[in-house]
């Protein structure tokens, strides 16, 4: 099932890899690799190439509505997902199951995003040339 | 090579040494290490392991030496921990430096260009 | 054709389960560090989607006291093989 | 706070910290007549289309909490001022040098880590 809100299927789909694909796995706020992460994919677009971002296991909870930086004084993650549009990062998927397991459904995401059934997700890393976990 | 372990916390950055030493007695050439996130602290240049222990800042070196390896340190990673050289400490008015040649801080873009330009990357991770 | 390296033990089922979703035709999993925990035959169920194209490395194996326990139909390379499985994979990717 | 100052400009009676390159060392001294005063220091003179600039750095980072790289610098001013303006060219003229660091101090934005 591929289920898209907002953004059209031609620029979400999984046959229009990009030049690199970093994934993430990690929740915010709780350590950096989600931020780590992140900031690599928007210097790989402010250098002219076209980034994808895969949003897996509890990466996904990167894209809840509601965050702040609150009584944490710790900048979040979700400015730099409202900042992707910015450096003309376009391509977000997630994992349906990983979104299924949390209880989250994808239209209550902050961003549209194209959620994707596992033998997609393999497909999808093979169509990358180019993929960094984080 | 992208090192995210930090050295003696993890085992990554231990593995990922031995692994390129590995990859350059098979005779390739390892282009770049790229220390990120806490594989930042494997450039501090103020390491000091006990003698009978690995030394993971020999290792380092001696790649860049014996293959010239580049030794990258993300620098936005790095001076958030800590890992300064001479030049970062005049722009940040601080009074010590803790990172020296033959590492270099520097972009991520770096990694993204390294990346690009060679045919294998392999991560080391905590 | 993905190498994807995994240094978590099976316990740490998240980074199987993620793993899984990724893992392709012709992919390859090498096990080092504490992921050589799931070649043993109490680690099967982690390792099962991945029958015959899993590798553990032997050195994490040996300091781990684990060398005679590897399940049969796990295959135990040492660090040339590592290199080698790099040599025969375009692209690795590191789960953690 | 762990930035050090290096030096101290006088802006209206106040004092404002600057760390050694000349970037605030508190965000929240940023006030128009700073980024005045902060132009006058490097012998430049603002006029209004530096100060349009300037707003699209300050809103950017109320959006975003991050200083944009020149490709999203780039957009953004695309966005509020047009084609006309919203290209790097107009944007080097502007702030010769690199403009993505010299308004971002400017406009009172955290200094770039050198990230690029």
């Amino acid at each position: 099932m591929n289920s898209t809100s907002g953004i059209s299927p031609a620029t979400t789909a999984i046959d229009a890899p990009q030049d690199l694909l970093i994934v993430l796995r990690h929740a915010p706020h709780g350590s950096s690799w989600l931020r780590e992460g992140l900031d690599v994919a928007l210097v790989a677009a402010a250098f002219g190439k076209r980034v994808g971002l895969l949003f897996q296991g509890d990466g996904v909870f990167a894209l809840l509505q509601g965050q702040s930086s609150g009584p944490l004084a710790q900048k979040g993650t979700h400015p730099q997902l409202a900042m992707l549009e910015m450096y003309d990062i376009e391509h977000l998927w997630v994992s349906e199951a990983a979104l299924a397991a949390r209880g989250l459904p994808v239209d209550s995401l902050m961003l549209p995003v194209t959620s994707l059934e596992a033998s997609r997700i393999a497909r999808l890393m093979h169509s990358h040339p180019h993929t960094l976990i984080f | 090579m992208l090192v995210h372990a930090a050295p003696y916390s993890q085992q990554g950055a231990l593995s990922a040494l031995r692994f390129a030493n590995a990859v350059v007695e098979r005779g390739h050439r390892l282009s770049t290490v790229f220390f990120y996130h806490d594989g930042v602290h494997n450039a501090s240049a103020l390491m000091s392991p006990p003698q009978d222990e690995v030394q993971l800042a020999d290792g380092w070196k001696r790649l860049h030496r014996e293959g010239g390896t580049q030794l990258l340190v993300c620098i936005a990673a790095g001076l958030r921990r800590g890992l300064v050289d001479t030049g970062e400490a005049a722009r940040h008015g601080l009074n010590s430096h803790s990172v020296e040649p033959p590492f270099e801080l520097t972009g991520v873009g770096q990694l993204v260009d390294a990346m690009l330009e060679n045919d294998r990357l392999i991560t080391f991770a905590p | 054709m993905t190498l994807h390296l995994l240094n978590r033990s099976p316990q740490s089922e998240g980074v199987y389960r993620d793993l899984r979703e990724a893992f392709g035709d012709g992919d390859h999993l090498l096990l080092i560090e504490d992921g050589c925990y799931a070649a043993l035959s109490s680690g099967r169920d982690a390792v099962a989607a991945f029958a015959g194209r899993v590798s553990v490395l032997k050195e994490d194996l040996v300091s781990r006291g684990l060398e005679g326990r590897v399940d049969g139909a796990i295959e135990v390379v040492d660090m040339q093989g590592f290199v080698d499985l790099t040599e025969i994979h375009q692209r690795s990717v590191s789960w953690f | 706070m762990a930035i050090n100052t290096a030096r101290v400009l006088n802006v209206e009676g106040r004092s404002v910290a600057l760390d050694p390159e000349g970037y605030l060392v508190s965000l929240d001294d940023w006030s128009p007549a700073v980024a005045e005063a902060l132009a006058a220091d490097d012998d430049r003179q603002l006029t209004a289309e530096h100060w349009e600039v300037i707003e699209v750095l300050r809103d950017f980072y109320r959006r975003f909490e991050a200083a944009p790289a020149m490709r999203p610098l780039v957009k953004a001013v695309r966005q509020a001022l047009g084609e006309e303006k919203g290209n790097s060219l107009y944007l080097m003229r502007l702030f010769p040098e690199s403009p993505a660091k010299v308004a971002a101090r400017l406009a009172g934005l955290p200094k770039p880590t050198n990230c690029l």
